[in-house]
């Protein structure tokens, strides 16, 4: 899970999953109590990743 | 298009009463072209003098340089087309150029100016100027002016300097050298080469406001999009330098003249290439500008059915970001890429050269470290600001050794020693 | 006659093996192990004043206590060159000769020669500063890398500057400006003209390669599968207990969180890269522990791995996230982990 | 989307946009730019000049769209700086010219809004 995600496709990750920002990749302060949502979200999304075969670097977008 | 440059040799400068070259004496009319050139509007005062190679001889700060020509025909042609002449179409005709001499333009618009060419020692080896005799113009300009008008006013000094002394070479007959121009358009160079592959050169430009600027028939290629000439135009002056701060990679009026990538590909065209032209890249300031200018190059070479292309750099710094995407545009168009440039890989050489990197810029000539640093001599003579020495050794404490007058300083400070259209040879070697 | 200092590991200082790595630095004033043989190659120009010995994992664990020995022995005697290793394919005794390396050659301006087995985490970090000579992956390469440092120790005595082609130590990177028979458009038509006629062709200036890993098949049921988190955001338990550094990092950290909800109370960031207040406010928006635990309870995922693996990724070199790569991969593969969670920041 | 210059230059003329003055060095703006990216944003100009010199400036002026986060623009901004370290590793800031730098860097920031204001309707 990154913000950056060509680094991580530069590294060879094959499952990527891009996140919110630098300070906080898998969150939002500024959602305040919606924060949740966007959090488990994410969260799934890269569970999903693993579940899913790639022969490349992957990047997994949300929906 | 057909462009013949007659080259005279010229042994010995002297001053006299007329501007002439007879028997391998270039002779000068000192006042007469300080008079014409105190017509400038902005220009208060003219020195000249004359810096050989070999002459213990420091030039600080470097502005310009120019190769002096003369336009025999078309008769009546005069000057830089557009800039200080009639409008009229470049690339054709014949020009006589004083052979090795240059026209070096100095003096500081800004304080931070640092350019310099030494004419002896180590420091005349790392500057491809020290190699041509070099005709110095001092140019004191009224100090009301600002900045971009000081700069202009400088600029057109230069070129007119270079066109007075440039007639004196008009009625020669003998020449040491004639090299011939003659290419065609591309459809029909196409139908005499079928199959030779076709190669365009794309040469990047810094277009970035105030003495970061380049001019392409004395339009300013900051306010253009990247265009298409025939290289003859290049040759026969069409591009000029406004550029006075990137010392070791800007690319000077003489090398636009005298282009050394148009001369390499033509020396091969119609034997191992199809040379279809040569496309003019602005480097501007935006970010949305370089994307603009970037894919824009690359159709440019789609529409001319480019096989290969030479893409060269101006400057250090956001240009990288340019060139890497003007390679990585072409690449993925199947179109191949060889890339020019200099790089900073720190005073030990350690560190990583370029910064902006992408996997399509895969084959790269490398013009030399900018950082490395030179050790140059004290000079007995400085033509130019000594205060501008500061600059070049106030880089870092103990640059300047007061007792020998001996000075360090990085290659960056030094005119066209990394030139990034490979005019110089200057190269990388891992240890 | 040249003052060579010579720095060897716990087991090359015949102290003892990997049970002996804990040691602290000792100074002997004579030739100790390889050093011994060393000092017969060096045809009269140096002598070896003295051996430095070093436990590996003290080396690494108290990287300041084990500099500032060396800083002491270096002030105390003024060698002129400094000798280390060879460490072999050894990675913790690589790496300590690198921090030599990096002491000796950077600090103290004093010339290093060592030499170490390619694949090494240490190599890239001393390979550009110091002299390097390659060596088999294991011990039984001494004697033909002796023979080599020790040439190279003679040059450096005599004032010579060695050369990697001549004397056999790995390419050290420097990129040296030198001037070529061609101009740049020159060989830049040339360049052209091999790719155009898919010949080979060799850049000037290369650009880093791109890895490529072979990707792991998925996750059949993930209601059985163990899940691990692990970041680079340099999250850590309050007070930073294993003093992992904010930025080039040295060292990861692995803390049991099986009987946390979320990391939310306990950890921090000592991350150098970014403005930490979000993530001390709410660890878990770098390191999502609350939404794993989440997942195990609703029965998602089988179950969320014990350890939680953190280090700090911003300005680490390479070669040490490699190693911190290779290690926690091991772990977790043998600890039976089915999939990672990696953040990074 | 409106704009910000993040700028350490006193001199500068924001030419109606909105400035946010760093205290501190060329390198302290370039941090607090990629602060202020990691969060949001997108460059407009790229962070540094186009010729060597101009990287000893003691000033440097930085254009920036407000939005969302922009991963090229946090990339581009942390090669800048990591150029600029190299270009800087033994190189002192060269005060002596700080009137000329403020005045080039006003013209580089003049350039790239007019080159924008050429270019975008608003």
């Amino acid at each position: 899970m990154a913000t950056i995600t060509t680094i991580s496709e530069s590294v060879g990750a094959n499952r990527i999953v891009p996140t919110v920002a630098i300070p906080y990749p898998v969150g939002d302060p500024a959602l305040e109590s919606k924060e949740e949502p966007l959090r488990e979200e994410l969260v799934e999304r890269a569970i999903k990743a693993l579940k899913t075969d790639v022969e490349k670097p992957t990047i997994f977008k949300k929906g | 298009m057909k462009l013949e440059i007659k080259r005279i040799k010229v042994n010995d400068i002297i001053f006299g009463d007329e501007t002439i070259v007879k028997d391998g004496v270039l002779t000068l009319n000192k006042e007469e072209l300080i008079t014409e050139l105190k017509k400038v509007p902005g220009v208060v005062d003219v020195a000249l003098d004359f810096a050989f190679p070999g002459d213990e001889i420091r030039i600080i700060p470097v502005k310009d340089v120019i190769e002096p020509r003369v336009t025999v025909s078309p008769k009546g042609v005069r000057g830089f087309s557009g800039v200080n002449a009639d409008i009229v179409q470049l690339g054709d005709g014949v020009v006589h150029a004083l052979d090795e001499v240059a026209i070096v333009t100095i003096g500081d618009i800004v304080g931070f100016q640092e350019g310099v060419i030494d004419m002896w020692g180590e420091g005349a080896k790392w500057t491809p100027f020290s190699k041509t005799k070099n005709i110095v113009v001092d140019l004191k300009c009224d100090k009301s002016l600002k900045p971009h008008e000081h700069e202009a006013t400088v600029r057109e000094a230069g070129l007119l300097a270079s066109e007075l002394i440039g007639l004196a070479g008009k009625d020669c007959t003998k020449f040491v050298k004639e090299e011939v121009y003659e290419m065609g358009m591309p459809d029909e160079e196409t139908k005499k080469y079928p199959n030779l592959p076709k190669v365009v050169y794309v040469e990047m430009l810094i277009s970035q406001g105030l003495l970061h600027d380049g001019f392409c028939y004395g339009i300013n290629t900051r306010f253009t999009l990247p265009t298409l000439l025939h290289p003859n135009e290049e040759l026969d002056g069409a591009v000029i330098s406004g550029n006075c701060v990137a010392a070791c990679d800007k690319i000077t009026t003489y090398q636009h003249q005298n282009n050394s990538v148009i001369k390499s590909l033509y020396a091969r065209h119609g034997k191992d290439i199809n040379f279809v032209g040569v496309v003019i890249s602005p480097e501007l300031t935006t970010l949305d500008g370089k994307f603009r200018n970037a894919d824009f190059v690359s159709k440019l070479c789609s529409q001319l059915g480019a096989q290969g292309v030479i893409v060269s750099e101006e400057g250090y710094g956001n240009p990288d970001s340019d060139l890497v995407m003007i390679a990585e545009r072409l690449e993925k168009k199947g179109i191949v890429t060889v890339l020019i440039t200099d790089e900073c890989s720190g005073w030990d050489g350690l560190s990583q050269p370029l910064t902006d990197a992408k996997p399509e810029a895969k084959a790269v000539i490398s013009t030399g470290n900018v950082s490395k640093v030179v050790h140059l001599g004290k000079a007995k003579k400085i033509l130019g600001d000594p205060e501008s020495i500061a600059n070049l050794a106030g880089g870092w404490a103990g640059a300047y050794d007061p007792e020998t007058g001996t000075m360090s300083c990085e290659l960056n400070a030094v005119i066209g020693a990394t030139s990034e259209i490979g005019f110089h040879n200057c190269t990388i070697k891992v240890l | 006659m040249k003052k060579i200092l010579y720095y060897v590991n716990q087991f090359f200082g015949q102290i003892g093996g990997e049970d002996q790595a804990h040691i602290a630095p000792v100074y002997k004033k004579e030739a100790v192990g390889p050093a011994m043989g060393f000092a017969k190659m060096l045809e009269g120009e140096a002598e070896i004043i003295g051996t430095l010995i070093c436990g590996d994992n003290f080396f690494n664990e108290h990287n300041e206590e084990a500099l500032a020995f060396i800083k002491d022995i270096n002030e105390q005697e003024k060698p002129d060159i400094v000798v280390a290793g060879p460490a072999f394919n050894a990675g913790r005794y690589g790496v300590a000769c690198a921090g030599v390396a990096e002491f000796f050659a950077l600090e103290a301006g004093i010339p290093v020669v060592t030499g170490m087995y390619e694949e090494n985490p240490g190599l890239e970090a001393c390979r550009g500063i110091s002299y390097v000579v390659p060596t088999t992956d294991s011990a039984g390469g001494m004697r033909k890398a002796l023979p080599t440092m020790a040439k190279i120790a003679v040059k450096l005595a005599k004032g010579e500057e060695p050369v990697a082609e001549e004397d056999g130590f790995f390419l050290r990177g420097i990129r040296e400006t030198v001037f070529s028979d061609k101009i740049g458009s020159e060989r830049a038509v040339e360049m052209l003209l091999k790719r155009l006629r898919g010949e080979e062709f060799e850049t000037e200036l290369p650009m880093p390669e791109f890895d490529n890993v072979e990707p792991a098949h998925a996750i059949a049921d993930m209601s059985k599968a163990v899940i691990a988190l692990v970041t680079t955001g340099g999250i850590v338990p309050h007070g930073n207990p294993d003093h992992i550094q904010s930025a080039s990092a040295q060292k990861w950290g692995k803390y049991d969180v099986s009987k946390l909800e979320m990391l939310k109370g306990d950890y921090e960031t000592i991350h150098g890269g970014y403005d930490p207040v979000y993530a001390n406010e709410f660890p878990d928006r770098v390191a999502p522990l609350d939404q794993l635990v989440h997942l195990k309870k609703e029965g998602a995922i089988g179950d969320v791995y014990k350890y939680f693996y953190t280090t700090t990724g911003t300005g680490t070199a390479v070669g040490n996230s490699r190693k911190f790569g290779q290690e926690i991969g091991k772990e977790l593969k043998e600890a039976g982990v089915d999939g990672v969670i990696l953040t990074s920041t | 989307m409106n704009k910000l210059i993040f700028t350490n230059n006193e001199k500068l003329d924001g030419r109606g946009i909105s400035v946010i003055f760093v205290k501190g060095s060329y390198r302290r703006v370039l941090e607090e730019c990629l602060r202020y990216l990691h969060r949001g944003g997108r460059l407009l100009t790229h962070p540094n000049p186009a010729s060597i010199k101009l990287f000893h400036s003691p000033v440097r002026s930085i254009l920036i769209e407000e939005g969302s986060v922009d991963e090229s623009s946090i990339l581009l901004m942390e090669r800048a700086i990591h150029q600029y370290d190299q270009i800087m590793t033994l190189h002192e800031v060269d005060n002596r010219n700080l009137v000329h730098y403020e005045m080039m860097d006003q013209a580089h920031i003049d350039s790239a809004l007019e080159e924008l204001a050429r270019w975008q309707s608003s």
